[in-house]
């Protein structure tokens, strides 16, 4: 199979995450569909790692950068449900209307 | 000895502090402002009177390349400055009344005011020059703005910190492009002045460093078009920051034209000093129109103080059109500027007793005074006619000496310059000031005294600062060569 | 043989990614999160990325799927039905998101060499090249790389070695980043006690 | 040695601030340390005129910095003690210990004393200032210190409103005057180089004159400005009747012989200078012969005693100007001589009525005084006849007769006007004196009026000698400089004299016979009574321009500068802001779709590139 193809999948799957988060209410799907775009940037790095080879082996640098990029989003998604839960707490609903007390 | 020069800088700036950690407010200011008078006799007594060079000189750098250093030095002009400033802060701080709520923040802000006036103009490093003019900036705005009097103080204090924020960034602009254009020498002030006379800069970019130059310290000397903070924020801000703002840091614009534009930028400023003739008139007969209209004592002593600018700026004209050989013009400055600086703080220090007492400074409200507290009648009757110009008091020494420079190199085959022109109508000033302050003096002061007002005698505890600064104004009046003797050239 | 796998995995991968996007209860899109990493695991696999597929199973599909349980669980959110989709929201979704795909699309399409097969791995210069950088010719990694016997490369020690001698900076800074991570959440979530 | 110039000089200013700083409880104190001291001066000035050394070494107020040769280093206080400078002092001393000495009763019961006498020995400090003054800087320093006395004298009453409307309004129009004299100042400093008047006579005598033509006029117009300011010529004379409102001595010192005098003093000083352009000398012997004729006819119609003579002197000063116009600055100076004594005479013997009279100024109240206050009828009448020069007999008979000689000789008209002014002169005179005195008393104080007391008798009798024997030849040659005494041999002396007497008979008996036995005054014209509207003039003036001016520019300066520039930016900043507000609207969403375009923004910029 040809890059383009895993470039294409990566991507629909970045559109359905895109989609995903500015359709649904819930804040929680929301942070869902940012587990998939991530998911998605994930993809594409390993397929370039895998397309340029260098000095025959696949690109571990970008590798290394997938390593990373998932240890953050665990790190990031520990937080931010714990502050959706803080949040939950203080408004008592995870919906988005309700959540705009940081009005400019 | 340059430690001397390094305590009066830094003292008033530890006392400052030292209240803040909670030392008792009046007792450490006091202090600090008594020793300061001493450093200050001491700096007086050691001062060699022939060498033009900058004495006490220290210096400690900073920074490597654009070298940058904390160096201090004073000569003639800085030290009748300090005489300036140590005066009038003695005198500001007797004036706090030690019972207000506000009085600790009062106290530590009037020496950080008079730390930063002393700093920039003990400084000869332009970077610290400018650092420590603006030090003093952030006391004076949040004086005036928490414990201001008036209805608009908060707008006062908003406007005064604005005006003068956007004055001192065109000035850094200004300062910035002359050290530039000067190859970048380092800031030292006598570095750049040397540089500056070795290969004058060339007059195209001398003239808009010089416009900035005008413009950046005429914001912060109320040159007319950049003057209307100067009212509202003296009417509005409580009697230390007043004094010392007026007397004090606005000499510090002043200074600065004739430290760094006029003997840097010769050309530059010739080719100005048209519009500055210009605007000095505006400033002396516009304002003086204004300050006739003036309803309340405080708002008429701002204006006047606007207004007495303009001799200083035809000082500063005439040192740009007829060249540096022009000494009238120095020494009519320097006197004017300590001769004012004293006045204006004195009139704003009565302005203070006469609201304490009587509840208002509505000129129309007042009346009688003169026959109720005589002693107060006879302190404002000299400082009203100190600033009004009469002769035997300080003013008028250095309005004289003003007039005579605008008239120095007069030559009559040419007729009569423009320079000559500004000086007459400038010399009509003197009737103007005369008006509305005389004017104020016959309500405020004479006629019968209004029963409903309170109006007991000063004590002497409170006469002592008044009697100081118009005791400075007699002396200086009757003897002006006490303060010229410093002045070399 | 292998197109066919792609297209299994990346056909499971996009049905699960609309599985979580179309559901009404958050629960059931959590589910179809998992499928979805699968997916993207059984991809990267195919791509010679083993230890990264393997990590991302461990990682996403383990345990961070698990805490959007947990957390709908603990908030008892799932049975919300009360707000339909508002129309103009999937409108809007729908245009953005028809562009963005169009423009990757585009974009992927426009890359000059990106047409051509995936070159097959060369563990002859890989050796020459690692002996050539000065590492020992006996060590682990260079006795696999010859070795006939082992079909692909070994992925895993070159991570490791990769991770210890050039990124080890970046290492202890995520594992900061984590143990933080780990005390915010307790300080956050902890329960107010005025 | 103390040097003695110096010393006169000092005296009155020592006397001063002991009296304010220590004797401000006592008024007796206070008044007899004033007098004493005012009596020292004239002890001084006495002995200076007849010989004691009077060299005095200049005392240097102000270094300039100079260091070209021709510029002058500094500005200093140097004495100048020549015969014209003592001769004045003599007169500024009599006068000043008389009103002095006249004081101690006249004020024995103000309350204020140590200020009325702190007051008149810093007068006398400025006006010693101004009559000894080496150079026009120290004489223009002086002129506004005796601007400021005369302010604190008027004023003296200051809780009285109109004291206090007139102590302002006369400081006021002295800056106005002392404006043009230093702007003339300034001219000549800037054109000579100096100002002292010994190098500027020589300066002069050498001939190129670097001041020439148009400058030259209006420099010596602007000196004269200054003398017309202090000595209320025309333009600048609303303040002089004014300032009666203060005491009756004061009025006699200050407002009759000496600090009115200033003006011409300083006029005789740079004679030398005005005779260098005959237009600058013409417009000023015009104006001086226009203030007299205008003060003469306001005179007649005046019915408080003081402002009476309050216009006279006005009238007299305008001689003395038009004198020094016509280039005849001996007889301008020989006539403020006399007027100096018989003018203080006539106040002080003004003053002697109001005393007894329970400070009543109307004449129309007065009457039948010469029989109740014989000596001060006498002293008075005497005074009068100098006034209106009866021939001969009085010393104003001797200095108008110069100033009449030299105007025949210079020019007709103002001759004929002069002539004129002295018929003016004795009809308003004799009016008073015929009003004030003789007939019956018109009100209860006139009638139980008492013979003044004697130190206010002995003051009148001084001063009435010296009215008498001023006038002769051995006596004011003793005193004036050299040639300064007229010598009336010119040819058509005799025909002067005759108009002169003329005049003289014709206003005495027109006035006697219109006012003996009046009970109001017949003539009523009002024009005259309102100053030829002139005050009303420049109130309406002041309001217009100055009052009218500031209000336009306060309210220019409060909206358009502060609230268009500042408060348009003000306004500008806030409206920019609120449209960045908008941007925030708080749903998560609306971020992202921006999001959302920002990335598809970015993809199309970098994909085209």
């Amino acid at each position: 199979m040809t890059l383009e193809h895993y470039l294409i999948a990566a991507g629909i799957l970045f559109c359905t995450g895109l989609f995903g988060m500015i359709v649904r209410r819930n804040i929680l799907v929301i942070f869902m569909c940012l587990e998939l775009i991530l998911a998605s940037a994930t993809l594409t790095l390993v397929a370039f790692s895998r397309f340029r080879l260098t000095s025959g082996l696949p690109d571990i640098d970008a590798q290394m950068l997938v390593f990373f990029v998932i240890t953050v989003a665990a790190a990031e998604v520990a937080v931010g449900l714990a502050i959706i839960v803080s949040l939950y707490r203080s408004t008592q609903s995870v919906h988005m209307e309700d959540l705009h007390t940081l009005k400019g | 000895m340059p430690i001397v020069l390094i305590l009066l800088v830094f003292l008033p700036l530890a006392a400052a502090a030292l209240i803040g950690l909670r030392a008792p407010a009046r007792a450490t200011s006091l202090g600090t402002a008594i020793v300061m008078v001493f450093l200050v006799a001491a700096l007086n007594h050691y001062f060699d009177r022939e060498s033009p060079s900058m004495q006490f000189a220290s210096s400690l750098t900073v920074m490597e390349n654009p070298g940058i250093a904390l160096a201090f030095g004073i000569d003639g002009m800085s030290l009748v400055m300090l005489l300036l400033s140590v005066l009038v802060l003695f005198a500001a701080l007797w004036m706090i009344d030690p019972l207000a709520d506000n009085a600790r923040l009062q106290y530590a802000g009037s020496l950080l005011i008079a730390g930063g006036a002393i700093g920039a103009f003990a400084s000869t490093d332009l970077f610290f020059f400018f650092a420590f003019h603006e030090l003093a900036l952030i006391p004076t705005f949040l004086l005036i703005g928490m414990c201001g009097r008036g209805s608009n103080a908060r707008s006062a204090a908003w406007r005064i910190t604005l005006y003068l924020g956007l004055g001192s960034l065109i000035l850094l602009v200004g300062l910035l492009a002359l050290h530039h254009a000067l190859g970048q020498p380092g800031f030292s002030i006598t570095e750049l002045h040397a540089r500056a006379m070795a290969d004058p800069i060339a007059p195209e970019t001398q003239s808009w460093i010089a416009l900035l130059l005008i413009i950046g310290f005429g914001s912060l000397v109320s040159l007319v078009p950049l003057h209307s903070w100067a009212a509202p924020a003296y009417a509005a801000a409580p009697t230390p920051v007043a004094m010392l703002h007026a007397g004090v840091l606005k000499k510090f614009g002043l200074y600065g034209l004739l430290r760094v534009a006029v003997p840097m930028l010769p050309e530059g400023m010739r080719e100005w000093a048209g519009l500055l003739l210009v605007l000095l008139l505006l400033n002396i007969i516009y304002m003086g129109l204004v300050t006739i209209a003036c309803k309340r004592l405080d708002t008429m002593f701002g204006c006047s103080s606007v207004m007495h600018m303009g001799y200083l700026f035809l000082a500063v004209a005439a040192l740009s059109l007829t060249g540096p050989d022009n000494t009238l013009a120095y020494r009519g400055a320097i006197l004017l500027m300590f001769a004012h600086g004293v006045s204006i703080a004195l009139l704003f220090a009565l302005a203070d007793r006469i609201e304490s007492r009587t509840g208002t400074l509505e000129i129309a409200r007042l009346s009688g005074l003169g026959r109720a507290m005589p002693s107060l009648g006879f302190l404002f009757g000299i400082a009203a006619f100190a600033s009004i110009g009469l002769p035997g008091l300080a003013n008028f020494a250095g309005e004289l000496l003003v007039f005579l420079s605008g008239f120095h190199g007069f030559r009559p085959s040419e007729g009569l310059q423009p320079l000559q022109w500004a000086t007459i109508l400038a010399v009509w000033g003197v009737v103007i000031s005369a008006v509305y302050m005389l004017r104020a003096y016959r309500t405020a002061f004479m006629g019968d005294p209004d029963a409903s007002r309170r109006h007991d005698v000063l004590t002497t505890e409170e006469k002592l600062p008044l009697a100081a600064l118009a005791g400075a104004l007699v002396v200086v009046g009757f003897f002006p060569n006490l303060l010229l003797q410093y002045l070399p050239f | 043989m292998d197109s066919i796998l792609f297209y299994l995995f990346a056909l499971v991968m996009i049905a699960f990614g609309f599985g979580v996007v179309m559901n009404r209860n958050p629960v059931t899109s959590a589910m179809c999160l998992v499928g979805c990493f699968l997916g993207v695991a059984a991809l990267f696999i195919m791509l010679d990325a083993f230890f990264i597929g393997v990590v991302q199973i461990a990682v996403y599909a383990g345990a961070v799927i698990v805490l959007f349980v947990f957390i709908l669980m603990l908030l008892d959110i799932a049975g919300e039905k009360r707000r339909e989709f508002p129309i103009h929201a999937i409108a809007i979704g729908l245009i953005v998101a028809v562009i963005v795909g169009g423009q990757i699309a585009m974009v992927a399409g426009s890359l000059d060499d990106v047409g051509g097969k995936f070159p097959p791995i060369d563990k002859a210069a890989a050796v020459e090249a690692r002996v050539e950088r000065g590492n020992n010719p006996d060590s682990t990694i260079n006795t696999i790389l010859t070795d006939p016997k082992k079909p692909s490369y070994p992925d895993v020690h070159i991570i490791g070695e990769a991770l210890f001698t050039r990124y080890p900076l970046h290492l202890q800074i995520v594992a900061v980043l984590l143990t933080v991570g780990a005390v915010g959440v307790v300080v956050l979530s902890k329960k107010r006690l005025e | 040695m103390v040097q003695l110039p110096w010393l006169l000089l000092l005296l009155p200013l020592a006397t001063a601030a002991l009296i304010h700083f220590a004797l401000g409880g006592s008024g007796r104190l206070a008044a007899w340390t004033g007098t004493a001291s005012a009596f020292g001066m004239l002890g001084l000035s006495v002995s200076l005129l007849v010989g004691a050394t009077a060299e005095a070494s200049p005392f240097v107020w102000l270094e300039t910095g100079m260091f070209h040769p021709d510029l002058e280093q500094a500005i200093t206080l140097s004495l100048k003690t020549d015969r014209l400078a003592l001769s004045m002092m003599l007169v500024v001393t009599i006068v000043g210990a008389l009103v002095h000495l006249f004081s101690l009763t006249y004020m024995a019961e103000d309350k204020a004393r140590p200020r009325y006498y702190a007051g008149l020995s810093l007068f006398l400090f400025s006006m010693t200032g101004i009559v000894l003054a080496g150079n026009l800087f120290m004489m223009f320093i002086f002129w506004e210190l005796v601007g400021l006395s005369s302010y604190l004298l008027i004023g003296h009453w200051f809780t009285k409103k109109s004291a206090a409307e007139a102590s302002k309004k006369a400081f006021l129009t002295n800056r106005i005057g002392d404006f043009g004299f230093l702007v003339g100042i300034l001219l000549i400093w800037g054109a000579f180089g100096t100002v002292d008047f010994n190098a500027l006579e020589r300066r002069v005598d050498l001939g190129n004159l670097p001041l020439t033509g148009g400058l030259l006029t209006a420099g010596i117009l602007c000196l004269f400005a200054g003398a017309v300011g202090k000595s209320a010529q025309f333009p600048l004379h609303v303040w002089l009747p004014d300032a009666m409102e203060g005491p009756t001595p004061v009025s006699a010192l200050i407002h009759a012989a000496t600090m009115v005098a200033a003006g011409v003093y300083m006029l005789v000083r740079i004679s030398f200078l005005i005779a260098l352009d005959p237009t600058a000398a013409m417009t000023i012997a015009w104006i001086g012969g226009g203030t007299a004729l205008l003060a003469a006819l306001l005179a007649t119609q005046q019915d408080d005693i003081k402002r009476v003579l309050a216009y006279s002197t006005l009238s007299q000063l305008g001689y003395m100007v038009m004198a020094v116009g016509l280039l005849a600055s001996q007889a301008a100076y020989f006539h403020l001589f006399t007027h100096a004594f018989f003018k203080a005479l006539l106040f002080l013997g003004a003053g002697a009525v109001i005393y007894c009279c329970h400070h009543e100024q109307n004449i129309w109240k007065m009457g039948g005084l010469a029989k109740r206050m014989p000596l001060t009828f006498a002293t008075f009448a005497i005074g009068t006849a100098c006034l209106i020069a009866v021939p001969y007999v009085t010393s104003g008979f001797y200095s108008k007769e110069a100033i009449l000689d030299s105007a025949y000789a210079a020019s007709r008209p103002l001759f004929w006007i002069a002539a004129f002014v002295a018929l003016l002169t004795a009809f308003y005179m004799t009016r008073l004196v015929v009003v004030a005195f003789l007939g019956k008393a018109r009100s209860q104080y006139a009638r139980d009026a008492v013979e003044a007391p004697t130190p206010m008798a002995f003051a009148l009798t001084c001063l009435t000698l010296l009215s008498i024997v001023g006038g002769f030849r051995f006596f004011a040659e003793a005193i004036l400089p050299r040639g300064f005494y007229p010598t009336f041999d010119s040819p058509h002396h005799n025909f002067v004299m005759a108009v002169s007497i003329i005049c003289l008979l014709a206003g005495v008996v027109a006035s006697f016979l219109l006012y003996r036995g009046r009970e109001k005054d017949p003539l009523h014209i009002t024009p005259l009574r309102r100053g030829l509207y002139i005050d009303d003039l420049y109130t309406g003036l002041i309001r217009l321009f100055q009052d009218g001016a500031a209000a336009v520019a306060a309210a220019f300066d409060r909206h358009i500068l502060n609230g268009f520039f500042l408060g348009g930016t003000a306004a500008l900043t806030q409206a920019v802001g609120s449209v960045f507000r908008r941007m925030q609207p708080g749903s998560l969403h609306f971020y992202l779709v921006l999001a959302a375009l920002g990335i598809m923004l970015l993809i199309w910029a970098t994909s085209t590139v």
